[in-house]
Formats: structure tokens, C-alpha cells, sequence
């Protein structure tokens, strides 16, 4: 029971959703040590959007991740708005935000079931993928995919909503809104959960600090920061946005906070649908001249803070962008939280920062 | 609506001696962006801990190489050549040097720190200050042969072995893409099926 | 014991399984699936080349005309050529049964011609393609579109000016 | 002669009804894993009235569905996972990713597609392709099954 | 009462061998349909595990370089031959009785530890770093669960005064099934946590949690050497709900057929009601947090029960 081993975590296993390599030496049960390799899904995307026009890098952002499918061109979009001076249609903001929502709800709700799945309680896991299935049901309906919803262009959005959409919108969302309570009780309540969550993967509130920690994460550990409060973009500055923070900082606070988010959201939405402007959903049809300039961007991914930085010359293909996606700062916290954890809870605890390495290598 | 402290950029002029070049915008929404070019690369220290102190968060950084500036005409007889434009501080933009930007999130507001590094040139880590730094700084190292200077851990980040090192050095100023060749097979692939039309 | 309630309403209801792949799939009528392109209404604008970010679809000068050609397997049906398409002549429609056997890996793609023909007016080699209706008010009637076809782009901008265009 | 023939056709018919899915994920943006874990976990879609079950190990695998584009840095890692999956089995692409290199074809970090490393034999484009899509793409992959095993 | 001539065919036709077979598969297909309308699914078809057990037999067995060629593919053949022997000391109340010559109780006990010994042994020969922690968290859930078992036993030969499962199957026969014993309680919900734990589902497949360690000792195998993992799985459903039938509830009607059915009957209750239900409303547990739940509940009370039917 006391030997060491070194044991390879991926790239390729099962428990998680992506390539990534964790080298752990293990003493009996107990993690001595975590080597984080990173790079598997390293894509180069960085080096294909300077080769690329920012049309084409609306669609290439939105690839970056399909997660967080929705913040990547959405935070691209402002950027490029910013530096070509355009302003975004009121019900284009509107349309905007509650694309964002419902991206958030279905992340959230995924990253929700899959702590259920291993922790082994497949019921669980089916049940809120069945529960997260209608909201891919209102991206399927309402943008025409699953994922990858394509919500954003520059200048405002491609989509749009009418009346008999909107409905459908609403009965989904009080559909889900009574699961979404149901579950909130379970997983405040269920043993398997708890027995598995409470106090596993600590990160204290001063080591959040430090590796400057952000989203679900940040908040699960006390900070009180959300790029939708604290530099409101879209429609938010007009919108009611509770921002949920626990204390303790462990799993069980952060999934806490992802399904209190996803409550939150359908609130988001509603309230979007109720004041949804008339008028056009882009600033302009043609496509519109970038000029030269730099601008820096940010929103509230569902993972946390995502910023966009970029800066064009007299081309239509960027110079320079750079992102800093909200994972790749969680994910270094990782060796704090997986410090001495047990081998069973290394891929609960992974699992809860939501680690999106296709995001974070880029 | 400003920047938190209103100080702040008497503070910032105050620390780096070097001199700083400071602007800030606000959008319709009241959020601020603030952009500060350090004339010289070795206040950048004592800058970033100013910034640590008035509690910002260091979100990212940016390197990359600024395009040339286009060629002077030629001089006229009897005149001096004309002296190469540079960046402020004096680092000529030669399409080589980095420009290098930190970006720091002082609740919710953005600040973007700059320094502008000749080619070749070394620029000090950030990562003792803040633990943030780290990975940024070690992919900065990989994708351009910028030095990081007193780095903890300088090893790769996520570029495998195989491909070597300043990768967008040698790759961003062409316009070419790497793999275009698999392309090209492709449409010749295309264009020799004759497959059903749909 | 919250679950046992979710138990019993999934016995009492039924498995929700539907019965794809036995019976028919519902589809949404906004999917974004398989590009389609319309030979008739297309300008040679190449506007949905331009925007097409992981280059499927490719514009070739041949000597018989302008070839347009798309290649679905590397489609990501993003929908942007369809949103930047001045004419509608692309369009992303329902059709997501695209599973195939390798084999048929290089036909699962379009293959268009906009022929050359020589101006009706002028009698000048000039492309077959659409004119392009942006800003044209009343728009082109089907009528009007086939007779500018015929024509060179100097023709068609003097049928304009005769036409009047009030916008 | 013909009784081993009768029942090597009926055990054939048996075998095929069990079809174990592995998924490799070759540096997808997760977008293909997502669908394929929902097409495979979820009630809604159900697979394992097909017969088709999840495996957590490559070797227990019938039918591997790839995604993603091959970077430079898993694929050594892909192929020795491939390698470990026992014969006869089939193998899906799915997504466009591992089919062409999508959106990432160009890029210095990537060896798409993954049919000059790998037998591929099934496609199933889409950025991500729906649930359906795949269920289709299993189908089609179960009847090639059905010759080799 | 059976001839030593029929103990070729009670190990290898019935009521161990394909008897036991089949009834295993059909129950873990029973399981599996039932697991899946819980989940709101409509599932496999009964006969999946027959249709999985024909694939992998078709299938390439593979041997990983590092591993023990012999061990590796020897250590399946071991635990299923061992649980096919245990099939046949299972009695079926009224029907069939093992003989005596094959071995008692104490002999089924030692051949319930094979298939955890043989997943040990799997485990380590494979060579992959993910079999070795399969095999210490075996070992320690065995550790944790045996000596429950042990007292169980104890307790109900005790009562009896024999260890011989015709005499324990004959006094309830008399004085009434120990299911509807209070005094039997405690030692029946000992049992209740062991059985899990033994047939390895949830909340105790921690060996072979597939998320955590891809099915342990598992990992490395494939084709007809899987299969006979999966037979020695499917044969353990049987061995040890039949031995908590014998030990509990052997009541049943006196003649064949009637009796055969009863025992099926129990069989299902006991998986479906036992197993199912079990494994897909709860997660799974820790090792550590498994290790604890035995010495503190199944151990305690199967040690209560001890002292009451000796105080009695």
C-alpha cells in the first residue's frame, strides 16, 4: 500500500474530455507530485488568425474552443468594433447576451454532469445531459447547431429571434428552470456528491490571489469579481446580473457556483427577451473597412475572463492577436488544489476548474 | 469615468524614470482602457510593482514584432539621411524588435503596460511578482527568441519537440501558411474525382 | 433521496430515447448543414471565397469560364457565405446525412461552371454570371437578370443607367 | 462443411451486435468529444439499445472515433493508442478536423488528416457533426464491421 | 440425494457450468435493461452479455509487451474455472444439494477469494502502472470485506451448529428462513454491504473504476481473455447471491421444477432489487472512504451477531 509509483494521466484517458498529460508520483494513494505537460492540443491558432482576415477569424475564434464557442468571436467582435469605431445595433446587444446565456447554461450544466460521472453516479450524469439536451435544443432551433452556434459578426449578430421563437425560448427555460432547482438540491444534498466534493481540491483564497484565478473558480473561493459587473459589455450594464460566490474554495463550491450561474442565467435571459429592442441586429450588411489600431476586449467566457487583445495594421489581416483565455490561468492553480489529493479524486478535481485545453494551447 | 487610482498616471511618472507615454479611453459603457509605453525596458520592475501594490492583476502578456516602418525617401543631396523611425524610447522599428505588452486588470479596467525590446534584446520576468507571469512568459520564449531574463523555469510550454523554437519568427512575416502544400493535394484530388454532383 | 423521485418519473414516463437511427430524426429548420449552391443567381462576386476560413471553397479562371468549387469535407458550416452573399446564390441548407465511406471522400463536393459567353450588345467574351443587384431599387426583375447575363459589365452598366436607379 | 459455415454466419450475426466504442481525441477543440460523449451517454440517443457500449480502454474497443487534427504533439500518442486496439475493427472520423484539417489545416502544428497515419473508413463531416450524424456514422461503421469480423 | 457420478455434470452442466452461465448473463442483461429504464433509457436487449461474450470471442487477445505472458493469460482461465466449481457447491433449496466431497462451506468462502486474487494477480502482470493501483485497492477492499464475511458465516454455522450448507439449508427448512429472524438481522445487513463490495459495483467498483483508473486490472485485456473475465463475473452474480439465498432464504417448494423457478426468482429479486438499484443511486466511494464504512458498519455488525446468537 506504500509503494510509489509514477503514474501517466493521459494524454489519451478516459476521464477527460482532452488530450492532456499529467506525470503523477503517487505514495500509496496520495499524490507526491504533479508534472503538468501541456501542449497536445497546441493548434497554432494564434499563427493561422495573423494569415487569415478577421471575417474568416470570426469563424476561426469560434473554433478555437466550442465551449466557450460563443465568448471567443464575441470578445474578437469587440475588439475589431472597437478599432473600426462601429457601434453594435441596441437589440444586436440584447441578441448578444442571450446567446451568451444559453452557452453558459449548457457549459455549466456539462461540466455539472460530468463530476457525476466520475464520481461514478451515471443516473445523475444522464440526468443533467438530458436537462442540458434542451438547451441544445434552443441552439439548434434558434442558431442551426449544437455547438459551434455562430451568433456573432462584426458589427453585431447573425441571428435573430422572432415571437413564435421567443416562446419556444421561454417554455424551454421554465422547463428547465424547475430541473435546474431539482438539482441544486441534489447537489446539496446527495451523499455520493458530497462524500466525494467537500473539502477535496482546496484553493484558499489567498492562493487564488496569487495565481490570479478567474470565473467559477475565483468565485468559489471568495472573489467577488465577474467581467459582466465589473466592465459590462452587450447588454449587461442594463440587466440584473447576481454574481454567487462561496467560501470554502473546494469542488463541491465550485459546481455550486456553475449551477447557481446557470439559474442565474435563465433570470439573464428572460430579462433580455422582456426588453429586446426592435431594430436592426447588425451595424452594417456590407462588410465594413478595419483601419489600423489596437483594442483590448473582454468578457465573462463561462469559464471566467477571457481577453482579447488585437491589433491590426493597414490589412485586413490582424497583426497581432493574443487571447488569454480563462483556463490557462485555473489550470496552473491545478497544482496547488491536486497538492497530496488522493489518485481517485486527481480527475474530479481536474474537472472542476472546467479545464478547456483546446483554449488554453491554443 | 477614469482609471482607479486618478493618480495613476502621476504615480506611473513618478516611478519609471525613464519617462512613460500614457493615454486612456473610455467606452459607452464606462469601462476604461489605459495604455502606458515605458520608454525604457528596466523600469518595467519597478513599474509592475508599483501596479502590484495598487492591486492589479496581471491578465496576459503580448509579444510580437511590430511591422517596419515604410523606407524614408531618399535623402536629398547636401542633406543628412534621414534618421529610422523609432518607437517611443528609441528602439527602431526595424520589423524585428518586440513589442512586448502586459496586460493588467485593475478591477475591471485595463491597463496595458508596454516595452519595446531591440532584436536580440532581453526583458526581465515578471513571474517572482507575479505567479500569473509564468506560462506567459515561457510561451513568449517559444514563439520568439526574446529572453526572458531570470525566468525560474524557462522550459517549453506547449510546442512539441519537433518544431523549433521562435516559431513565429520564421513563420508570421511570410504569408504563406505551412501546410498550404496539403492544400493544393487536396483540390487536385478534387478536381480529378468525378464524383456525383451535390 | 432525491433520486429515487427521478426514478420513478422516468419509469412512470418512459425512456425518453428516441428512435433514430429505426425511425426518422427531427431536424431543425434552422439547421446549418450541407452548402448548396445556385449556379443562376451567382455574381462571381467570390465574396463567399473571401470569407470561407478554412478554405472550402476555391474560384478557378479556366478557359471555359469561371469554375466554382466546394469541398464539404472541409466545410465547417459556419453559414458566413451564405450571410455575405450578395445574391443568395449559396445557401446552407437542412441536410446533415453527409456520413460516407472514405472512398467517396474527394466527390462529396461542388462542382460549378460560370461559362463565358460573348455580350449580346458588344459582342465581347465576357462571364455568364448574375448581375449583382446591391443598391438596385426596384430590384431586377427574373427577366432582367437573364438579359443582363448576356451582357459584358461596361453593357450592364450603361442597361443600368438607361434602367434608371433611383438609389 | 456447410454447419461450420451456417454457424460462423450465425455467430458473425451475433458478434456484430456488440460494437464497443472508443473515442480518441487527436486535438480536437472538444466540440466532436462533447457530441460524442452526449451521443453515447445521454438517454435521448440511447446506443447501447445498438449494443454499443463506451469502453475506457483502446483494447476492449470495436469501433474508434477520432477527432480532432492531429497535432504535432499527440500523434505519436494516437498511433500507439490505435495500435492497441485489437483487430478486426473499424475506424470513424469524425468532424472535418481529422477528415481534411478543417479550419487548422494550414497551421505548422498539425498532420492532418489523419488518413495518411491511420485506415480510416467512415467520414462524418460537420463542425461538430449533430448526435444524429454520428449515430449514422456508427451504423455505416457497423456494417463495414460486419465483413471483417 | 445426487452420485458422485453426477459431479462432472453439476460442474459442468447444471447447476453450475452452462446453467450458470446463462442464468449470469441473463442476469447481468435483466441488470442492464433495468439499470436503463431507471436512467430513462430504453437499453440493451436481454441478451447483450451473450451478444458481447460472442464478439470477444472473435476478437484478437492481445499481450502487452511487458506483461507475463503465462500469468496474463492464465490468471482468466483461473477465476473462471474457480467461480464454474463455486457454481456447483451452490445448493438450490429443494432441488439440489452439492455433494459433500466437492466441499463445504469453507470451500466456497476460499473460492469467492479467487476472482479477487486472480484480478491481483491480472493486475500486476499486465505492467501497466493503472493494473498495480487496481491490485493495492483490491487487496485493500478485500481486506476490508473478507473479515465481515468470515463472522457472517460464523454466525449463521453457529446457529445452525454445522458447517455444511445441507444442514444450514435444513434448519431453515424447519425453524423458518433467518430473512424474517430478527435475531439474524444484523449478521443479513453485513452481508448486504458485502455483497457489493464482492461483485464489485457501485459504490465499491473502486479496482475498476473506469474514470479513475480505466478499469484497473482490466485494462489490458481484450478478446477471448475479456470474455472470460466477463463469464467469471457473470458467474460470481450467481455464486454469491445464491450463497445470501442459501444462508437467508432457502425456503422453497419441495419439487424440482417449482423450486428451480423459486430460486430463479429470488436470483432476479435479489439483482435487480440488490444490484440495480444500488449501483446506478449512488457514486462511487473512495477506497479510503470504502475501508472506513467496513470496519465500522458491516464489521460491527457482523461481530453483534456473533455475540447474539451466542449469548441466545
Amino acid at each position: 500500500m506504500s509503494e510509489n509509483f509514477t503514474i501517466p494521466v493521459g494524454p489519451l484517458h478516459v476521464a477527460l474530455e482532452e488530450p492532456m498529460y499529467f506525470r503523477i508520483e503517487v505514495h500509496g494513494e496520495t499524490v507526491s507530485k504533479v508534472t503538468i505537460n501541456a501542449g497536445h492540443v497546441h493548434r497554432g491558432v494564434e499563427y493561422l488568425i495573423t494569415k487569415r482576415n478577421v471575417f474568416q477569424n470570426i469563424v476561426l475564434t469560434e473554433r478555437i474552443c466550442s465551449l466557450c464557442s460563443n465568448s471567443h468571436p464575441q470578445a474578437f467582435a469587440m475588439a475589431i468594433e472597437q478599432i473600426a469605431g462601429l457601434k453594435i445595433p441596441p437589440r444586436a446587444e440584447y441578441l448578444r447576451t442571450i446567446a451568451d446565456e444559453i452557452k453558459r447554461i449548457a457549459s455549466h450544466l456539462f461540466n455539472v454532469g460530468i463530476l457525476a460521472h466520475l464520481v461514478g453516479f451515471e443516473s445523475l450524469f444522464m440526468h443533467v445531459m438530458e436537462v442540458r439536451e434542451r438547451m441544445q435544443d434552443v441552439k439548434e432551433c434558434t442558431f442551426g447547431n449544437r455547438m459551434d452556434i455562430g451568433a456573432n459578426t462584426i458589427g453585431g449578430v447573425r441571428y435573430d429571434i422572432d415571437d413564435e421563437r421567443i416562446s419556444f425560448i421561454r417554455q424551454q427555460l421554465s422547463s428547465i428552470e424547475k430541473e435546474i432547482d431539482e438539482l441544486i438540491t441534489i447537489y446539496s444534498t446527495d451523499n455520493s456528491i458530497l462524500r466525494r466534493t467537500k473539502g477535496v481540491g482546496v484553493l484558499s483564497q489567498q492562493d487564488a490571489l496569487d495565481c490570479g484565478v478567474v470565473g467559477p473558480v475565483a468565485r468559489a473561493a471568495g472573489i467577488h469579481y465577474d467581467v459582466r459587473i465589473k466592465a459590462p459589455y452587450a447588454a449587461y450594464d442594463r440587466l440584473d446580473v447576481a454574481v454567487h460566490t462561496f467560501q470554502d474554495g473546494d469542488v463541491w463550491s465550485r459546481a455550486m457556483v456553475r449551477l447557481y450561474e446557470a439559474r442565474t442565467a435563465i433570470d439573464i435571459i428572460r430579462q433580455s427577451l422582456d426588453s429586446l429592442p426592435a431594430g436592426p441586429t447588425v451595424a452594417t450588411d456590407e462588410r465594413p473597412p478595419i483601419p489600423a489600431g489596437e483594442a483590448i476586449a473582454k468578457c465573462e467566457a463561462p469559464r471566467g475572463e477571457l481577453i482579447y487583445y488585437v491589433r491590426m495594421a493597414d490589412s485586413p489581416k490582424p497583426e497581432r492577436v493574443k487571447w488569454r483565455v480563462p483556463s490557462f490561468l485555473n489550470w496552473d492553480a491545478l497544482g496547488i488544489m491536486l497538492d497530496r489529493a488522493k489518485i481517485s479524486d486527481i480527475a474530479i478535481i481536474v474537472n472542476s476548474i472546467d479545464p478547456c485545453i483546446s483554449c488554453t494551447e491554443r | 469615468m477614469s482609471l482607479k487610482p486618478d493618480n495613476i498616471e502621476a504615480l506611473l511618472t513618478a516611478t519609471a524614470l525613464g519617462g512613460v507615454s500614457f493615454r486612456q479611453t473610455t467606452d459607452a459603457k464606462g469601462v476604461c482602457s489605459a495604455w502606458c509605453t515605458l520608454a525604457s525596458s528596466s523600469d518595467l520592475l519597478a513599474t509592475v510593482a508599483l501596479l502590484k501594490t495598487l492591486g492589479a492583476r496581471l491578465s496576459t502578456m503580448t509579444v510580437f514584432q511590430p511591422k517596419a516602418s515604410p523606407p524614408p525617401p531618399a535623402p536629398k543631396e547636401g542633406e543628412a539621411p534621414p534618421q529610422p523611425l523609432t518607437f517611443f524610447g528609441g528602439v527602431i522599428q526595424d520589423g524585428k524588435s518586440y513589442e512586448i505588452a502586459y496586460h493588467f486588470d485593475l478591477d475591471g479596467d485595463t491597463l496595458t503596460l508596454i516595452v519595446h525590446v531591440a532584436s536580440g534584446g532581453q526583458v526581465d520576468s515578471l513571474t517572482p511578482l507575479y505567479r500569473a507571469a509564468d506560462w506567459p512568459e515561457r510561451e513568449a520564449m517559444e514563439l520568439y527568441a526574446l529572453v526572458v531574463r531570470a525566468h525560474p523555469n524557462p522550459q517549453r510550454l506547449f510546442l512539441d519537440p519537433s518544431i523549433d523554437n521562435a516559431a513565429f519568427e520564421r513563420l508570421i512575416p511570410y504569408s504563406t501558411l505551412t501546410n498550404a502544400g496539403v492544400s493544393k493535394g487536396f483540390w487536385e484530388k478534387i478536381m480529378a474525382t468525378t464524383g456525383p454532383k451535390s | 433521496m432525491n433520486f429515487l423521485k427521478i426514478f420513478v418519473r422516468n419509469l412512470v414516463n418512459g425512456p425518453s430515447t428516441v428512435s433514430f437511427p429505426f425511425g426518422p430524426a427531427w431536424t431543425p429548420a434552422r439547421m446549418r448543414g450541407r452548402i448548396e449552391f445556385k449556379l443562376p443567381s451567382c455574381t462571381g462576386c467570390r465574396a463567399c471565397e473571401q470569407v470561407c476560413a478554412p478554405g472550402a471553397i476555391r474560384f478557378d479562371k479556366t478557359p471555359e469560364g469561371l469554375r466554382f468549387m466546394m469541398w464539404h469535407n472541409t466545410c465547417v458550416f459556419c453559414g458566413l457565405c451564405e450571410f455575405y452573399c450578395p445574391t443568395d446564390a449559396i445557401h446552407q441548407s437542412d441536410d446533415w446525412h453527409m456520413a460516407h465511406a472514405v472512398d467517396q471522400k474527394f466527390s462529396m463536393a461542388i462542382r460549378e461552371l460560370i461559362p463565358y459567353t460573348n455580350c449580346s450588345a458588344c459582342g465581347m467574351k465576357t462571364l455568364a454570371s448574375a448581375p449583382n443587384p446591391v443598391g438596385i431599387n426596384p430590384p431586377y426583375t427574373p427577366e432582367e437578370i437573364e438579359q443582363h447575363r448576356q451582357l459584358c459589365p461596361a453593357c450592364r452598366k450603361k442597361a443600368l443607367a438607361e434602367r434608371g436607379n433611383p438609389s | 462443411m456447410t454447419l461450420l459455415q451456417t454457424l460462423n454466419e450465425k455467430a458473425k450475426q451475433i458478434a456484430v451486435r456488440s460494437p464497443w466504442i472508443y473515442r480518441i481525441n487527436a486535438g480536437s477543440c472538444n466540440g466532436c468529444d462533447v457530441e460524442c460523449a452526449t451521443t453515447a451517454l445521454i438517454p435521448r440517443y440511447d446506443v447501447e439499445r445498438l449494443g454499443c457500449q463506451y469502453c475506457g480502454s483502446p483494447r476492449h474497443a470495436d469501433i474508434v472515433l477520432i477527432t480532432g487534427p492531429l497535432t504535432a504533439r499527440i500523434k505519436d500518442d494516437v498511433l500507439r493508442v490505435f495500435a492497441e486496439v485489437p483487430d478486426p475493427k473499424v475506424t470513424v472520423a469524425v468532424g472535418v478536423c481529422p477528415i481534411s484539417g478543417g479550419i487548422f489545416r494550414e497551421s505548422y502544428a498539425v498532420h492532418a488528416p489523419v488518413d495518411q497515419y491511420l485506415p480510416v473508413d467512415v467520414n462524418v463531416p460537420g463542425c461538430p457533426p449533430r448526435p444524429q450524424a454520428i449515430i449514422e456514422g456508427i451504423a455505416q461503421a457497423i456494417a463495414i464491421w460486419r465483413e471483417r469480423i | 440425494m445426487l452420485q458422485s457420478t453426477t459431479i462432472p455434470l453439476a460442474v459442468l452442466l447444471f447447476p453450475g457450468g452452462v446453467f450458470a452461465v446463462a442464468l449470469g448473463l441473463m442476469l447481468k442483461g435483466m441488470d442492464r435493461r433495468l439499470a436503463a429504464r431507471l436512467q430513462g433509457r430504453i437499453g440493451p436487449p436481454l441478451a447483450q452479455p451473450f451478444y458481447d461474450l460472442v464478439k470477444l470471442a472473435r476478437k484478437r487477445t492481445m499481450v502487452p509487451d511487458i506483461a507475463a505472458e503465462p500469468v496474463f493469460l492464465g490468471a482468466p482461465l483461473i477465476g473462471a474455472a474457480s467461480m464454474l466449481l463455486a457454481a456447483a457447491l451452490v445448493p438450490i433449496a429443494g432441488v439440489y444439494t452439492p455433494d459433500p466431497i466437492l466441499g463445504d462451506l469453507l470451500v466456497l468462502l476460499y473460492l469467492l477469494a479467487v476472482p479477487a486474487v486472480v484480478l491481483m494477480v491480472a493486475g500486476s502482470a499486465s505492467g501497466s502502472p493503472f493494473g498495480a493501483i487496481g491490485f493495492s485497492r483490491e487487496m485493500a477492499l478485500m481486506l476490508a470485506y473478507e473479515g465481515p464475511l468470515v463472522l457472517v458465516v460464523a454466525t449463521v454455522a453457529l446457529r445452525v451448529g454445522s458447517f455444511s450448507i445441507a444442514d444450514i439449508i435444513a434448519y431453515q427448512q424447519v425453524h423458518g428462513a433467518f430473512l424474517f429472524d430478527p435475531m439474524m438481522w444484523p449478521a443479513l445487513a453485513a452481508f448486504l454491504a458485502f455483497y457489493p463490495a464482492n461483485l464489485g459495483i457501485i459504490p465499491f467498483d473502486i479496482p475498476e473504476a473506469e474514470t479513475e483508473v480505466l478499469e484497473g486490472p482490466l485494462l489490458e485485456y481484450s478478446g477471448p481473455a475479456l470474455g472470460l473475465f466477463k463469464v467469471m463475473s457473470a458467474l460470481k452474480a450467481v455464486v454469491v447471491l445464491g450463497l445470501g439465498i442459501a444462508l437467508f432464504w432457502p425456503s422453497a417448494p419441495d419439487s424440482g421444477a417449482l423450486g428451480i423457478l423459486a430460486h430463479l426468482a429470488k436470483l432476479i429479486v435479489m439483482m435487480l432489487l440488490g444490484v440495480t438499484v444500488l449501483r446506478v443511486s449512488m457514486g462511487r466511494m473512495r477506497i479510503d472512504q470504502a475501508f472506513h464504512f467496513f470496519l465500522k458498519w458491516p464489521l460491527a455488525l457482523s461481530v453483534l451477531s456473533l455475540v447474539i446468537v451466542a449469548c441466545a
